[in-house]
């Protein structure tokens, strides 16, 4: 990452706006992996730690209406596009004021209300959903755009093939945005399939494919600008494909250790998006320690509320068990 | 329904509706495959194509999946969309789409997502399809929390009941049955709506009641004539939608006759049948008067040869036989 | 099951049954993702891929549909195969490939082509998992001609029924349950095989017949022996297999104590405890003496908040409960 | 096509084999065609005329044990793989002779005798299924290799990319053979996908891809010839791609006219494979008129004995619908 081009390329006011949004994801699951592993948390959660640039940097591009279909390591696609931690952990809680009443927890915790179209306990399946909400805009010019993140691991599903061949030949405002963690779980996506290239496989369906460094919220940015722009423009779909990595485990409970390197592991985080995102602010004058530190403290205020107003909430009432079944 | 009037085939009937509800509704668009310049492959969008273009009649590949997830991403982002699995048979492809998405998004997002999506397949034998081309699936719909299911056995309830599904809120499998669409009645031209839930009483009668859905309707009516002719009055009773399901109407039946038959073109393990047959020993437990049984079709996949698929698939005859039997055993009460 | 000898779980019992089998019948290869060096997301294949490899041991990507297809397509070609699905719920992706293909592959091709396939995946609710990871779909599988289906409710019945299923000539649908994996009891170290169709009779009793399948059959029991502190006999059966089911064995009870309480953690409508009823109401007409019953899980997708889920799923005070008030009813007969 | 090059390729003996067994596809499905509009016939036919020399081509270089794998459009690919003509008749009568019994038709019409596994109603489940069999082959090292015959329209659905993919990270035996007519029913391929080369999405997978005339039999013969060959010294599967047309409609009743011009059908009619192949022995002096006439008259004489045979022969019995669930 070239630090000079970087101060061109973005006003430092801007680039704090990242950092602070980059927190936010960082710490939000730090603190679920916490109360997680405190017994605190029901179900099941698979945490984005490492990989906040792919979230901030797509949807720093977006509008409120704008839409965004996530996957079960959804926490920060939906902080990202802007739904307030209060409710996102509520939901992660079961508690009734969540995103969903409690219905849905991590992997089906749905806010239309800020455009967020629902992480997914599915693989694969968001991306024909995402398609047709693309399409849905489309005939409808309402000049939405719809995102849609998926894994390395969706990649060889036929979601993947099916729903992106559709967005390419009816030239749906859709980006598809692969975040290439390397792994599927356990599965290295070198053993999945001969082909490693996610954005090369553009090439099938005839849209325009583009690799970015995941780990680099600018780059992000950047590409996904382009992108957003055209299908907003009625130019039709691209597939970003963002290398990027998880510092954790694939959900709590898994260590994460045995089908990968500590070295890998390591070198990865020398690419810790938060940090390079810090020490560019440092670095171009962009902001001073102090700056950052009051930066800081106010994440840090953001999830502590956020906790307090979970742990009060209340459960869902369990005579409301039969509502909203159609 | 009534005996006088325009009478059209099913087919129509289910063209008319859409070219209704399209009109009314600007935002439903139909996705599947062959349904725009074709007209579907049982002529199921005749004439939409002309008049709706495509943008609201939308043809794809073959990918159903993709499609049907289109389709639900579609409605669950505020756009009215059907989904025309066209042989039921293919919605196996999508079944995950239809089941953990569509059926669960009203649930799962605490009422705030809703998707509006028509679910349309063709079931049932015809002219030996075989094994691929004859499934029915319903009950496997009506264990699906989230789902309506749709039944239609002639053209009127088609045009009446696909007409509401274009209304509802949620998602709504709406199925027909390959055979019917050729069969005709009288269809009213003015708008009509068929409310989910009401069970259609085909005809009066007192000594047993006769539960069938889709085409079997047709074979329950033909074997209660037969009946009728031997002194043996049956009430035919088709429930139109099994979820909503109108348990009222079917269980008044069954206390008023004592008997239940139930005739159903799926195998019987875990079918509709069956369902009609715990209802009844759970609700009519005093008032039936002999067992009640269930005609389905044999348990094996549907066989080519017509020989053999005629073996497999209830008729008429079974039907009569199946009440002649019951007739003759002893009723519990005086 | 005896009470003495080596306790071991759920989890190794069907590690154990695979090791043995994979040695015995060196054709059996296992395809999945994370069976390989991961041992299974639910640890049920730990330690096999150390001894067995990757040829034997096929991780895969998430395909689901194609690595269905490829473990029938080789079961077709003569190798024997297991399909884990992991979860149940991803059964759905590749459901076309089990009712399309593997089901009817025996009948349409006139019995020349067998699909020795194992089916696996963890059903029912876990910790919450929520509505995409927590279905049953067993009944599902009950209305596809060609498919056993098999639903094993503790280790001892896992080990052995899992044997019989790798040696069966045809299709398997073996379906554990997620809550079950710790589930601890004797299991013999020496060969023993379950044969398909034998219901088990967990505990005898003479006043009314409870049937349950797979975790329901621990509440089950659980409820028995609070009924019995208050007087109440309850025979407690597990069919182990719906498809083929031993209809004898079950009915006989029923005739027995004349009451028939279903627990079945599917949603009730088409389920599996609806077919039972109907069963009942078919060949027990005479013996029952209140109108049976069954206890579903309410007719609502997994919600993920334990206070609802826990609303939602049988619990052992909702079968007592039931149960005291079938007692209350008056029997038919003095 | 060059005729020069044709006769240094092959041999008269060869290529007259080939033409029998081109006219044998072509005159069973005329005589299909003329029995199901008479009503002689139950259920659904899909007919091959016009894409005979793919199957031709393709099963030439297989040996019994080697597996196929087919399609809706099927008859063509079992006579080529060496199924009699009298019991793939007769299962389209539904007879009691017929190659299932009666109980298939001919969308699932087996005869694993013959190394032929099946028709199939389902568009695209061959493919994972040809790839299993492929992976037992692989497995027994028993030098079997499978053909996997689908159309245009299969490609775009996710058995397709599931399968496809797998067959290659499994480097299996399996030759992947797409037969694009150009229309999946009515459907032109290019309004189903923007990047109509089928041959070139072998790169999203890594195996190699190749594009034949698929009305020239020696061609198609070639290019399956190396990939049957690569795939049995385990060098893993091809996806070939032949442009081929049906003569004929989608299925018998579908006119097969309103989407397609028929100057389209009439130059497609300029490469028929049966009148290419024969043109080119006689140019070649490879054989001479009344050896081709006795050669016609041999295939003439199969097809009434098949006709006889499958008229005579009797229906399943009625009782017997129970056998072979299990
Ligand atoms: C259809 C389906 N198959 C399998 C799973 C189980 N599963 C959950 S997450 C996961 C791995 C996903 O990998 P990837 O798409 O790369 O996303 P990542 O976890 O790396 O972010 C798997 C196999 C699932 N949820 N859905
Ligand atoms: C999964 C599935 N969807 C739809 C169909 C209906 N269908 C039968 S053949 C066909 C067209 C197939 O086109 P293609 O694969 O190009 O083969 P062709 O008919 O051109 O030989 C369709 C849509 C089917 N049989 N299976
Ligand atoms: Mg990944
Ligand atoms: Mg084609």
């Amino acid at each position: 990452m070239s630090e000079r081009l970087v101060t061109e390329r973005i006003s430092p006011e801007l680039l704090l706006t990242y950092y602070k949004k980059l927190l936010e994801l960082r710490l939000f699951e730090v603190k679920v992996q916490e109360l997680y592993r405190n017994g605190r948390l029901p179900g099941f959660v698979h945490l984005y730690v490492g990989e906040e640039a792919v979230a901030v940097g797509v949807c720093s591009n977006l509008e409120t209406p704008d839409l965004v279909f996530s996957t079960h390591r959804g926490h920060g696609h939906a902080l990202a596009k802007g739904v307030p931690t209060r409710i996102v952990l509520a939901e992660l809680w079961g508690k009734a004021t969540g995103s969903s009443g409690g219905r849905g927890g991590s992997m089906h915790m749905y806010a239309p209300e800020y455009g967020f179209m629902g992480t997914n306990g599915i693989v694969g399946a968001p991306i024909p959903l995402a398609t047709g909400a693309a399409l849905s805009a489309k005939l409808r010019k309402n000049h939405q755009v719809v995102v849609c993140f998926f894994g390395d691991g969706a990649v060889n599903s036929g979601s993947f093939h099916e729903a992106v061949n559709m967005g390419a030949v009816w030239n749906l405002p859709v980006v598809y945005v692969c975040e290439n963690n390397l792994y599927a779980t356990e599965m290295a996506f070198l053993r999945a399939t001969k082909n490693t290239s996610v954005a090369s496989r553009a090439a099938a369906y005839g849209l325009p494919g583009v690799e970015v460094d995941g780990q680099d919220v600018i780059a992000v940015h950047e590409v996904a600008s382009q992108a957003i722009h055209r299908a907003r423009e009625d130019g039709g779909p691209t597939l970003i494909e963002c290398k990027t990595y998880r510092y954790v485990g694939h959900h709590e409970g898994d260590p994460g250790t045995d089908y990968r390197t500590r070295d890998e592991v390591q070198q990865w985080k020398q690419k810790d998006p938060v940090k390079i995102a810090r020490k560019l602010l440092l670095d171009s004058g962009g902001s001073n320690e102090s700056q950052l530190q009051a930066a800081d403290q106010e994440v840090e205020r953001l999830i502590d509320d956020a906790v307090e107003f979970a742990e009060k909430s209340p459960e869902p009432a369990a005579d409301s068990v039969n509502d909203h079944v159609f | 329904m009534s005996e006088q009037g325009r009478v059209i085939n099913y087919g129509d009937a289910g063209v008319e509706a859409l070219r209704d509800e399209m009109r009314r509704d600007p935002s439903i668009v139909y996705i599947g495959q062959g349904i725009g310049p074709r007209g579907g492959n049982f002529r199921q969008t005749r004439g939409l194509w002309k008049e709706f273009g495509d943008d609201r009649l939308r043809d794809t590949g073959i990918c159903e999946l993709g499609a049907t997830g289109v389709a639900i991403g579609a409605a669950m982002a505020g756009t009215r969309t059907v989904i025309d699995e066209v042989f039921l048979d293919f919605a196996l492809e999508a079944i995950t789409q239809i089941v953990q998405q569509a059926a669960n998004i009203s649930y799962m997002s605490n009422g705030k997502i809703k998707a509006p999506v028509v679910i349309r397949g063709a079931m049932g034998a015809v002219r030996n399809a075989g094994a691929h081309h004859s499934h029915t699936f319903y009950n496997w719909f009506a264990n699906t929390p989230g789902l309506k299911v749709v039944l239609p056995s002639n053209p009127y309830d088609l045009k009446g009941l696909f007409k509401t599904a274009l209304r509802d809120p949620g998602p709504v499998a709406l199925i027909e049955h390959k055979s019917l669409y050729n069969a005709k009645c009288v269809v009213p031209e003015e708008e009509y709506l068929i409310p989910f839930g009401e069970a259609r009483i085909v005809r009066e009668g007192k000594d047993l009641t006769l539960v069938a859905m889709s085409r079997m309707v047709d074979l329950a009516t033909k074997a209660a004539a037969v009946l009728e002719q031997e002194g043996v009055s049956a009430e035919v009773i088709d429930p139109r939608t099994i979820v909503p399901l109108d348990r009222q109407r079917i269980t008044d039946s069954i206390k008023k006759t004592g008997r239940l038959v139930v005739i159903d073109e799926s195998p019987s393990s875990c079918s509709f049948a069956a369902e009609l047959l715990a209802i009844a020993a759970e609700d009519c437990f005093d008032e039936l008067q002999v067992p009640p049984q269930r005609i389905n079709s044999l348990p094996v996949p549907n066989p080519f040869s017509p020989v053999l698929e005629n073996q497999m698939i209830p008729s008429v005859e079974r039907i009569v036989g199946e009440v002649h039997k019951m007739m003759k055993s002893s009723r519990r009460k005086a």
